[in-house]
């Protein structure tokens, strides 16, 4: 049977989805929510999740109602900090003790997702050495530096957010969307794909930025 | 004795920037050192996100939602300009290919150790983004701060008391009233604002400042900050 | 007794290869496999040089030098195709994102270890290219080879005595008398070839083999070998 | 001044580099080999160089002219064998001992050159466990699994091949061309791609496959 990830809505793209999942979650700097599926998500309801997340509560993303719906056990995030004078949703949570923080350097964040997408259970970087973020983690020196040892963290379910999407699943981003989407769909056992449109024909292999390999299901949201 | 507003000190940092550099500027007051480049000078502005070229802030009506920095602002790309995923863009920030990075900061400390991503806010969430990786990993990490605190505690240290970004990272720091590299035996004073006497800096300052033996007049053009 | 000949065996092994899968074929006899997909099975040929959706070979007028997969054979696209640079096409393999590889083997042993790239051939280089991250990482490792050597001897043994490629990895082995499943008790028997016994294939093999219960015959149907 | 990367001729593309350089030479399965680059730097004639190239012999590169010209002291590569009967100018030389040969599997090999552009030291993979090309390795189980540890290879020069360059080093690739080229040219000091034609305007930034930070030279060969 041709392959063919496209369906029908973002609630179908969820279809398995359920309690404890790690969930990857795009976007970065305003670009790459995946908006539609984080609604889709709370609709859903699994609860216990563990978000994946560049900031637990940004302005353009819906992040937030995940955590306002109480379906959220920890976060793994760089940025844990709201925007506005009165603390985040996230952060009330977390001051109460009723959600778990990991807090990572971006480029170790990213890394660690990227490690477990290629198979990579850990690496060394330089990046947090010295500081409280890796307090209590391997140590080593190579050269004339001190690294320190990061595990890969690998999720059930990324959602991203997408230009185009092909039939096979291949994508195109536009801009700044890209960020942490393509790592995130090789490092969870079920990636989703909210695209503005689905490409008709194949899209054109020097234009693909993503393999559709990656990719289990995509929809289109506009 | 007249410091140098927040915007000076930007251009002063900016004028040190080399051509053909790729240069990472900090979330905040640093952005602003892409508009006082040296005349001439050809740069590649990288942000965390993965513009590699990032050019000035959009028209009101050129505003694409999607083509953003690290801070959230709607740019334009520059000539030359490309665009990778995150992945990417750290690999190319740990690997050492940015050649400087410019950063706001708390507190730097004689041995160089940079505290510039947790004031310690009650009841608020931590904030770390990408200055961990920037600090480590940029070759050249100069930072951009007020010379003391709003109530007047000195911000160079012989120890950061707020938690570190990265340890013996910080080559020169560029404040309302002095320009301070970081050597192997500590702070050395490079430029200090006319009229402050070298005991009045020392007095303003945490830990042993040397001055070098050109040590000049840290001056720059009158702008203006924004209301 | 009619052996299967090296095209059947790929035949065999192609027949397995379920809809959507993502395979990788090894260099040499596999890469025949895409020929005999089971009619309607739409698959994704991955080839560890990144090309990701390998197609048939290019016509003569139709060769692109650029365009070759990790055999360097000159190939085309099949439609939904793209191209990854090395690193991405390893980190695919070895991120475990192939589903089957299909392998050619010197031996494969009773706990699933194989031996497939060096025959210690006096006086040549060592030549292991993607062979012990394909091994290593695909879920599914499916071996297709000769059941005993040139000389007779068994490739089917309690240990490789050649060098290893991976440790316990190989899942399924395709000869031209049987097709054999590793288990965690040893070797299993799915099939068998027409007219021979089970006694005689023991005899063939170096190691315990299992029979299923539902053991069938093994056949191909009729492809002639290339001159 | 604005950045230009662009260089008049191969030779001119390799000045400064010197006698006991780590070189990169991309290429794979046919397609890639920076072939006048390979022969501009035998002709540059630095000695005791260590390459790092997939094929220590291909039939379509000429790797193998460095080796003729004795300029090499250690390979390392995946594949060592030539593709003739008789040895290969390599193997020759390697069995009389005068040259050192590090064999490594394909993924490891590119994993740590991507390592070193990366800026990680060493990292956990599970290829090569259990086998004679890991020996004496350190070895860690990370869940059910066992892992070795695999170190960096960082480089002095990368000679990569390419379709077009713009004035800022920003490459595109023809079809299979790409894949050693990008990340050996972030791991190298030195980074110089021979492309088959400059491209007049900047290449549009969707376009871009390698971004120009990681080129250092280019030169066109057509």
């Amino acid at each position: 049977m041709p392959i063919d990830k496209r369906v029908a809505s973002a609630a179908q793209s969820l279809e398995g989805v359920g309690d404890g999942a790690t969930v990857f979650i795009s976007g970065f700097g305003g670009a790459g929510f995946p908006n539609v599926l984080i609604r889709a998500l709370r609709e859903r309801g699994p609860k216990n999740l563990t978000l994946v997340v560049n900031s637990a509560t940004h302005r353009y993303s819906l992040t937030h109602e995940l955590i306002d719906a109480n379906l959220v056990r920890k976060v793994i995030c760089t940025a844990a900090r709201g925007h506005t004078k009165d603390p985040s949703a996230f952060e009330s949570r977390w001051m109460e003790g009723k959600i778990e923080l990991e807090c990572v350097p971006q480029g170790t964040f990213t890394e660690r997702i990227r490690a477990a997408g290629a198979g990579i259970p850990a690496f060394f970087t330089p990046v947090g050495f010295g500081t409280e973020l890796t307090a209590g983690k391997e140590v080593r020196r190579f050269g004339e530096r001190d690294y320190v040892l990061e595990p890969a963290i690998a999720g059930d379910l990324a959602l991203i957010r997408a230009d185009t999407a092909d039939r096979y699943g291949n994508l195109t981003f536009r801009y700044a969307q890209m960020n942490f989407g393509p790592v995130m769909a090789t490092a969870a056992k079920l990636a989703v794909a909210e695209v503005r449109a689905f490409a008709e024909e194949p899209i054109p292999h020097a234009q693909v930025q993503l393999p559709g390999v990656y990719v289990d299901r995509a929809v289109a949201v506009s | 004795m007249t410091p140098l507003n927040r915007l000076q000190i930007t251009w002063r940092a900016a004028q040190d920037i080399e051509d053909g550099e790729v240069v990472n500027l900090g979330i905040g007051l640093p952005v602003h050192c892409s508009d006082y480049l040296r005349p001439g000078v050809d740069v590649v502005i990288q942000a965390e996100n993965g513009v590699i070229g990032a050019g000035p802030l959009a028209a009101h009506d050129k505003i694409d939602t999607d083509l953003v920095d690290a801070g959230s602002r709607r740019i334009t790309l520059r000539p030359g300009a490309s665009i990778v995923d995150s992945s990417w863009s750290f690999a190319m920030i740990r690997g050492g290919h940015i050649d400087v990075t410019i950063l706001g900061a708390f507190e730097v400390a004689a041995n160089g150790d940079l505290a510039n991503w947790d004031m310690r806010i009650a009841n608020r969430g931590p904030l770390v983004g990408g200055a961990m990786d920037l600090a480590a990993c940029a070759r050249a990490v100069w930072v951009i701060m007020e010379h003391v605190t709003r109530k007047g505690a000195p911000r160079l240290l012989e120890r950061c008391a707020l938690p570190l970004t990265a340890v013996r990272c910080v080559s020169r720091v560029y404040t309302d009233l002095a320009v301070v590299d970081v050597t192997p035996h500590g702070f050395l004073v490079r430029e200090i604002v006319d009229g402050m006497s070298r005991d009045e800096l020392q007095a303003k300052s945490g830990a042993p400042l040397a001055f070098a033996g050109d040590c000049k007049v840290l001056t720059a053009p009158p702008i203006a900050l924004p209301e």
